[in-house]
């Protein structure tokens, strides 16, 4: 689905992307685990044609110039994106925030359906959109591009600041729109909850891709890896 | 001044040619109005004054020059003290917008330099604030207000209602009308000040029929755009059927022409010189035209006429040193183009003549371009300009 | 941005180039009638301390004001009533003419240091033009549209008429400002503007209140412009409409924009360019000042949005850098008054155009 | 129990009728450490934002040992010691993070007003914030523009501009959001080495910071308070479990 | 009494121009984050270009009325494609600045070109009667304006709450990058809308040629009562700036006959005394203490 080759990106001076390549295949949940500033967001932001300054090869299901494409092209193949910092807009009520991406996928969910599974964002639907609590925000933020029917989505922390409740019911969905064949690049921080979605994991330490791993693989050297990450 | 002696020329004049000014609008309000057109008027004067003395003149190298003031006093202060200091100017010509008319009078006055205003109408200069060196050339609101006020009121428009924009001009031309109003037996019913500027006058429109009793006139002392925007209010609010004539304070050729006659037909106001008038005007007015390919207004032809009794006067003088040529200048009496049984009056330096009672003609009535008045009397000097001890001047 | 550059994180060796700068600064403005003609020198010098002031705001505190023509003209009419009337030194009148600008600035700046970025503009501008009608109306002390006439340059007996001679008796008046502006920058107090412009809500939460922060830098704003104004008025022997027109707030916002906000130095540069421009155009035979004003103003916002002086800053930095061979660290390059990377995710994260 | 520092009495705030908070009592003991948990929504920003004079409140009384400082605006109720940090980052985009935490070191003098004063009084905060950065581990970003700092690090620089206040009360909303475990461990050391001597109240959904850190826990649901108890009575309370942890979820 | 009422048709008329420039003004800010100084010059094109179009090329006032505004809108896609967009990106405050350069360059230009004296524009002939309003006569063609007025301002109320544009286009001058991201083609959106503001502009100029005076400086006296106007309203709510253009007008009508020394203060004053009760204008969102 999702191919990345020899991805170097940079702020200014500093290069925080180093020759990353990476594949996501149709269907598949991959995480991109790493530290603070390892350059998760970085890579999620080149996906997305939203950093201007870093060069490779991107690629969307054999389409090979994908990589050169203006952003909203590349969301009108299919992509959705939930940025780290939930991206919600303060003049678009909750609906309209809903509303906004057009469906670009063939498999979108309903309006009804979104409201089901987040009652809150139903009952606060006529709010400006940040107005909503954090977390509600993040509800937000995710349900507006399930909403638009990507077929692959790039999630930057999506848990973040979730309650455990939540978090759990995010994981459900997950699993969810997986059985429906959706692909998901996610970045998580959370390795214990990123088992329980995923399929595979990649380590990202000083922009560059350090280890793949299965779930497997992941349990079996958790406390190794713990250690590494300190997680 | 810092001009050291000039090179060559004969001793007659400072620095060896006499430099003539002109310091105006030239891309405001009043750029039409004078402008360019002016300083263009004032090369006329001169090339009409070499013309006629020929090797007898005081100096054959006369200048003229100019700026544009962009009608702020701040630039008109500064620039005026420059062509006092650096251009050499002997004196300087027109500077309308009172507030640098005002600032360049006290300019004349501290460089002691001659200073000729013909663009601004607040009868200040030749009041309070009058000076040696400083003279008012073509009109001021006193002018305006009164042949209007009085000539309109004795034809048996009695009653009034007037509306004038509340800043010094508005008021100044408010009293002097009421004041002419009164003498010649009519009554102003009521007086709104009204914003300035402004663009809706319907609310001045709407009372003036409701009025009891109604007013026979509505005197207006608006000014450019403002005095457009109510006399198409004064039309569409269908004044005139209703008996109610309108009387203006200021107009000028150009807004006539802005809105075309018919807009206007009938108005009756003051002018201070109208090209059309007699053979002698439309002569000059087609030697202008020709230079200019527009059609002179008074501001014009008052350039013209002052710029030519300047240097009259310095041939007289045979100098151009300052206090000889107003002392030239003082209590003279002549007759020109523009200023028709002129003086120079030597108490205010107010410069009367002959003005005019003009009314707009209706378009079927206009023959030829800008041909929009027709002259009803003429107010002799004597009588158009504020009577001599009256405004404070103490020269 | 440029502010935080000059501050204690300046690298010690270009201190030197500073002194250097300030002194060849000091020397020009010595010798400014000579090499111009003295009143518009004495114009430049005025101006210089408005945009200046003016740039207090909208550099510093993130607000533009587009009023600030009120207290520039309050201040001319106070400056002249007062010399007019009581026939005290200059200096007197023109600092009693700051007060009243300051006094004035506190209501004003009440009402609308509760709004910030384009509102406050707005706003800013309303208020003058009500200042305006009032200067338009109360004709007994302004004079109306004649303006305020004849006011006296009175010092001691000294004889001021010359304008060249007068220049340097206003001069010190300027630079004192001048410096006073500095003064302010480089205080704490400055350093608290600067991160309330960043950041208000965050201003708030560690215990600044903000509204007083800015009402102060309001007020200052409107002293120091005061101070110009009265200057400007003592200077033209008059004080007219013009002073307190809404151009005039726009024309001192153009030199702070063309010098570069955020930068007073720049300002004082701004203002010698607009005033030489706006004095060349009056003889230069074109009618069309507003055209070759509104071009340049529209260029730089749109080319050079650091103005004269961000840019030539850049230059340095960029000779500097090549001599040094030193990659800088990453840091946002845009001087942008008011940035609200919230709303505008642009102005935080544009990259570096050095690339 | 010590007497409670800050209380809240029949505390509410309605937005355009719907009812953020309501009915909300709240005693923290003074040095004490007390958490805030709930679902997404359930008001725990709000209340945060009603103790800290950024909201209104449609009703109730809040007093600061003992002092009332309801409506006061943020500011004042800051100098008053109550300190907090954003959940949604909120700093100053191109000040360094020394001088962040210089600003606030300042804050608390009257030294802000000074405008005639020199910048050079500044430099006494200088080793302070660099204690304090190096305590929140961004020694090496002292002068690094708020803008460039990666999101977890902005959370650390919020931490440390709160500490520079040092304030009786501390609230913090959701200090480890986005922070690997390395951080948040550094978090909790950092946060016990604080805690003498102060109150700190803690918005939190990661219930090992909790456990790790609280004296008390109140579940807030819907903006009312559903249990208040120690950390272990509130984790086995079963409507906690229905409402905010859920069945599966494992202590982490 | 019919006076009185006279008089406030008089005020709702000329509350009917503010509110088609404050609406205009509202509808470029609310969606683009732009305060357009230059919104009074493009009301001055829109009575120009009725004037020129008369005078030179014999179009009517009706034709004038779809036409100028047309080419308005061009000139605003132009505008926006060149200099407008490039600014979007940076702080609002350089755009205001921008528009007011443009202000001086496109007064200037037409000063040049047509002098500064108002110029003839007649009322057209279908309306140049008078109307009999049952309790009043009032003259038909501001009758109109005022009905145009109202029923355009409607229109784009309507457009803007009930589809799709007005939500795009506030997303879009909110955070460009991420409204990119989420598929939305920005680019095609925003130059619409300001062009959009700007004719309506220009329209209101059109409908305002048969009553005022037609000079280069006509626009730039009205803006900043305009501007005051949308302080009033509110910033950035549309239908505040309109509400509050017509309720301006009538209380300047009214304030001319009762308080004529006030009448000019008037507007800033109200402004003021809503400033105090409530900073954000009367219908402008309040937010958090922030
Ligand atoms: N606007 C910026 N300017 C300069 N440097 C930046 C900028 N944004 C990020 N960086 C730097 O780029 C590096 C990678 O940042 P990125 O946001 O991709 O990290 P991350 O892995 O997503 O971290 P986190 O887990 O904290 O979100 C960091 O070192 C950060 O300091
Ligand atoms: N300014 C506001 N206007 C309208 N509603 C608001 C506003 N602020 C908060 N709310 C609503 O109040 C409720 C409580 O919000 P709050 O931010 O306090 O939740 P929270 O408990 O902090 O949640 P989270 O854990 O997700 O941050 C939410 O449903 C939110 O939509
Ligand atoms: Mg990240
Ligand atoms: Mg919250």
């Amino acid at each position: 689905m999702l191919t990345v080759e020899g991805l170097n990106a940079w702020y200014g001076e500093a290069q925080v992307l180093r020759d990353v390549d990476l594949a996501v295949a149709e269907g598949e949940i991959v995480t991109l685990v790493g530290r603070n500033g390892a350059g998760k967001t970085t890579l999620l932001r080149c996906v997305m044609g939203l950093h201007e300054r870093c060069t490779g090869r991107i690629g969307l299901r054999g389409d090979t110039a994908f990589g050169t494409r203006p952003a909203h092209r590349r969301a009108r193949l299919g992509v959705g994106y939930v940025p780290d910092d939930r991206g919600i807009y303060a003049t678009l009520s909750v609906e309209e925030n809903l509303l906004l991406p057009p469906v670009v996928g063939p498999d979108p969910w309903s309006l009804p359906r979104v409201y089901e599974t987040f009652p809150v964002l139903r009952e606060r639907r006529r709010f400006a959109g940040t107005q909503l609590s954090g977390g509600e925000q993040q509800m937000l933020a995710l349900a507006r591009v399930l909403r638009s029917g990507a077929r692959l989505l790039l999630c930057d922390e999506p848990t973040e600041g979730l309650s455990p409740l939540l978090v759990e019911q995010i994981g459900e969905i997950l699993r969810e729109i997986k059985a429906a064949g959706v692909t998901v690049l996610l970045i998580e921080q959370n390795l214990h909850f990123a088992t329980t979605v995923a399929d595979r994991h990649h380590l990202l330490a000083e922009g560059r891709i350090v280890e793949s791993l299965d779930n497997g693989a992941v349990r079996a050297r958790e406390h190794e890896l713990l250690a590494y990450l300190g997680i | 001044g810092r001009g050291g002696p000039g090179g060559g020329g004969d001793e007659k004049v400072s620095g060896g040619k006499i430099v003539l000014a002109v310091l105006n609008d030239q891309s405001g309000v009043y750029a039409d109005l004078s402008g360019r057109n002016s300083v263009e008027a004032v090369r006329m004067a001169v090339a009409d004054f070499q013309a006629k003395y020929g090797d007898r003149a005081v100096t054959k190298n006369i200048e003229v020059v100019t700026a544009d003031h962009q009608n702020k006093p701040d630039i008109a202060n500064s620039k005026a003290q420059e062509l006092y200091d650096r251009q050499q100017a002997d004196v300087i010509l027109d500077v309308p917008t009172s507030s640098a008319a005002l600032a360049v009078a006290n300019v004349a006055k501290a460089k002691k330099k001659l200073y000729f205003n013909i663009g601004a109408a607040t009868t200040e200069l030749t009041g309070k604030q009058c000076n040696k060196y400083t003279f008012h050339y073509a009109y001021d609101t006193y002018m305006l207000a009164n042949g209007t006020g009085s000539a309109v009121t004795k034809e048996g428009g009695k009653n009034w209602y007037i509306v004038y924009p509340d800043y010094a001009f508005g008021q100044d031309m408010q009293k002097s009308f009421t004041a002419a109003i009164t003498a010649a037996g009519g009554k102003v019913l009521a007086k709104d000040p009204t914003p300035f500027p402004n663009d809706n006058f319907s609310t001045f429109l709407l009372k003036a029929p409701a009025m009891n009793p109604r007013p026979d006139v509505l005197g207006t002392m608006q000014a450019g755009g403002d005095l457009v925007n109510l006399v198409k209010q004064y039309n569409e609010f269908k004044l005139r059927d209703k008996g109610i004539k309108l009387s203006v304070g200021l107009m000028f050729i150009t807004d006539i022409h802005s809105l075309g006659p018919d807009a206007f037909a009938g108005t009756t106001f003051t002018d201070a010189w109208y090209w059309n008038f007699d053979d002698r005007n439309r002569q000059w007015a087609d030697r202008f035209t020709a230079k200019t390919r527009t059609r002179p207004s008074f501001a014009h032809a008052a350039n013209y006429s002052a710029a030519m009794q300047y240097l009259e006067a310095v041939q007289r003088a045979g100098t151009d040193a300052a206090d000889a040529v107003v002392g030239r200048l003082e209590g003279y009496s002549y007759d020109d183009v523009f200023a028709r049984n002129a003086t120079v009056r030597a108490e205010d330096h107010r410069v009367v003549h002959d003005v005019y009672l003009a009314e707009v003609k209706p378009k079927s009535e206009v023959k030829t371009d800008w041909d929009y008045e027709r002259i009803l009397r003429t107010i002799p000097a004597a009588e158009a300009f504020r009577p001599v001890g009256t405004g404070g001047c103490a020269l | 941005m440029i502010r935080l550059f000059l501050r204690h994180t300046e690298p010690a060796g270009r201190r030197p180039l500073r002194y250097l700068l300030l002194a060849a600064g000091l020397l020009l403005a010595l010798a400014l009638p000579w090499l111009i003609y003295p009143p518009v020198a004495m114009d430049i010098a005025s101006w210089a301390l408005f945009a200046a002031a003016l740039d207090l705001l909208l550099g510093y505190t993130g607000l533009l004001s587009f009023g600030h023509a009120a207290f520039w003209g309050t201040s001319a009419y106070a400056a002249g009533l007062i010399a007019i009337h009581s026939g005290l030194p200059f200096p007197v009148a023109v600092l009693g003419g700051a007060l009243l600008a300051a006094a004035l600035a506190v209501p004003i700046g009440y009402l609308c240091v509760r709004n910030s970025g384009i509102y406050f503009a707005m706003v800013t501008l309303a208020f003058a033009q009500m200042i305006y009608f009032v200067a338009n109306q109360w004709r007994s002390l302004t004079g109306g549209e004649n303006g305020l006439q004849g006011i006296p340059r009175e010092l001691l007996g000294l004889d001021l008429s010359d304008p060249f001679v007068f220049y340097y008796a206003g001069l010190p008046i300027v630079l004192l400002g001048l410096w006073g502006l500095w003064r302010i920058v480089h205080s704490p107090f400055g350093h608290v503007l600067v991160a309330i412009r960043d950041n208000p809500a965050r201003a708030r939460a560690i215990g600044y209140p903000v509204e007083r922060y800015k009402l102060l830098a309001f007020v200052l704003s409107a002293a120091l412009s005061g101070l110009a104004g009265g200057l400007f008025a003592i200077s033209h022997g008059f004080a007219s409409l013009q002073e307190v027109n809404w151009t005039t707030s726009g024309k001192a916002v153009m030199m702070v924009v063309l010098g570069g906000i955020g930068s007073l130095w720049g300002s004082t540069l701004g203002a010698a360019l607009v005033v030489q421009l706006e004095d060349y155009l009056s003889t230069a035979g074109f009618d069309g000042i507003g055209i070759v004003t509104g071009t340049v103003f529209v260029l730089v916002v749109l080319l050079f949005r650091q103005g004269l002086w961000g840019a030539g800053r850049q230059l340095g930095a960029a000779a500097g850098r090549a001599r040094r061979r030193r990659p800088k660290p990453p840091a946002a390059t845009e001087a942008a008054p008011v940035p609200t990377p919230t709303t505008r995710e642009e102005a935080a994260w544009t990259p570096s155009p050095r690339g | 129990m010590p007497p409670p520092i800050l209380q809240a009495r029949g505390l509410g705030k309605q937005f355009r009728g719907f009812r953020a908070v309501h009915g909300v009592d709240l005693d923290i003991a003074a040095d004490s450490v007390h958490a805030l948990v709930g679902p997404n929504g359930a008001g725990k920003s709000t209340l945060f934002n009603l103790l800290t004079g950024f909201l209104r409140p449609s009703a109730g009384r809040i007093t600061l040992a003992g002092a009332d400082v309801t409506g006061l605006p943020p500011e004042r109720v800051a100098r008053l010691g109550v300190a907090r940090s954003f959940q949604i980052t909120t700093l100053f985009p191109q000040v360094s993070a020394r001088e962040h935490v210089g600003l606030a070191l300042q804050a608390r003098t009257g030294l802000g007003w000074r405008f005639w004063r020199s910048e050079g009084r500044l430099d006494r905060f200088r080793d302070r914030a660099l204690e304090l950065l190096d305590d929140v581990g961004l020694a090496d970003a002292a002068e690094v523009p708020a803008a460039a700092l990666a999101y977890g690090r902005k959370r650390a620089l919020e931490l440390a501009v709160a500490l520079a206040l040092d304030p009786r009360v501390l609230l913090l909303d959701e200090p480890t959001a986005g922070m690997g475990a390395e951080d948040i461990d550094r978090t909790i050391a950092l946060i016990r080495r604080v805690r003498p001597g102060r109150t700190v109240v803690l918005v939190e959904h990661n219930m090992s910071v909790v456990r790790n850190l609280a004296d008390r826990v109140t579940v807030l649901q819907r903006g009312a308070v559903l249990v208040e108890g120690g950390y272990a009575e509130v984790r086995a309370d079963p409507r906690v479990i229905t409402a905010y942890l859920g069945e599966t979820h494992a202590d982490r | 009494m019919s006076g009185f009422l006279q008089q406030c048709f008089n005020g709702l008329v000329s509350g009917g121009f503010y509110a088609l420039l404050a609406l205009g003004l509202a509808v470029i800010f609310g969606m683009l984050g732009v305060v357009n100084f230059a919104h009074g010059a493009f009301f001055m094109l829109g009575a120009f270009g009725a004037y020129v179009a008369l005078a030179e090329f014999g179009v009517p006032f009706w034709a004038a009325l779809v036409a100028v505004p047309a080419l308005l809108f061009l000139f605003g896609a132009v505008l926006e494609r060149t200099l407008i967009r490039r600014l979007v990106p940076f702080d609002p405050l350089y755009n205001f600045l921008l528009t007011f350069g443009l202000t001086l360059v496109l007064q200037d230009l037409v000063k040049r070109e047509y002098g500064v004296q108002s110029q003839p524009y007649p009322r057209p002939a279908e309306l140049s009667g008078s109307l009999d309003l049952g309790l009043f006569d009032y003259p038909a063609y501001q009758v109109f304006v005022l009905a145009a007025a109202v029923l355009l301002c409607l229109a784009v109320w309507l457009i803007l709450t009930r589809t799709r544009v007005g939500m795009v286009v506030r997303a879009a001058t909110e955070r460009p990058e991420l409204t990119r991201a989420l598929g939305v083609n920005v680019g095609r959106w925003v130059t619409p809308v300001f062009a959009f503001g700007v004719a309506l502009a220009g329209l209101a100029g059109v409908l305002a040629a048969p009553m005022r005076a037609v000079n280069p400086l006509m626009g730039a006296d009205l803006i900043i009562a305009v501007f005051a106007v949308v302080v009033i309203g509110g910033l950035g709510s549309v239908f505040g700036s309109v509400l509050a253009g017509f309720a301006i007008g009538l209380v300047q009508s009214l304030g001319n006959l009762y308080v004529p020394a006030l009448s000019q203060t008037l507007i800033f004053i109200i402004m003021a005394g809503v400033l105090l009760w409530r900073p954000a204008g009367l219908f402008g969102r309040e937010e958090a203490r922030t």
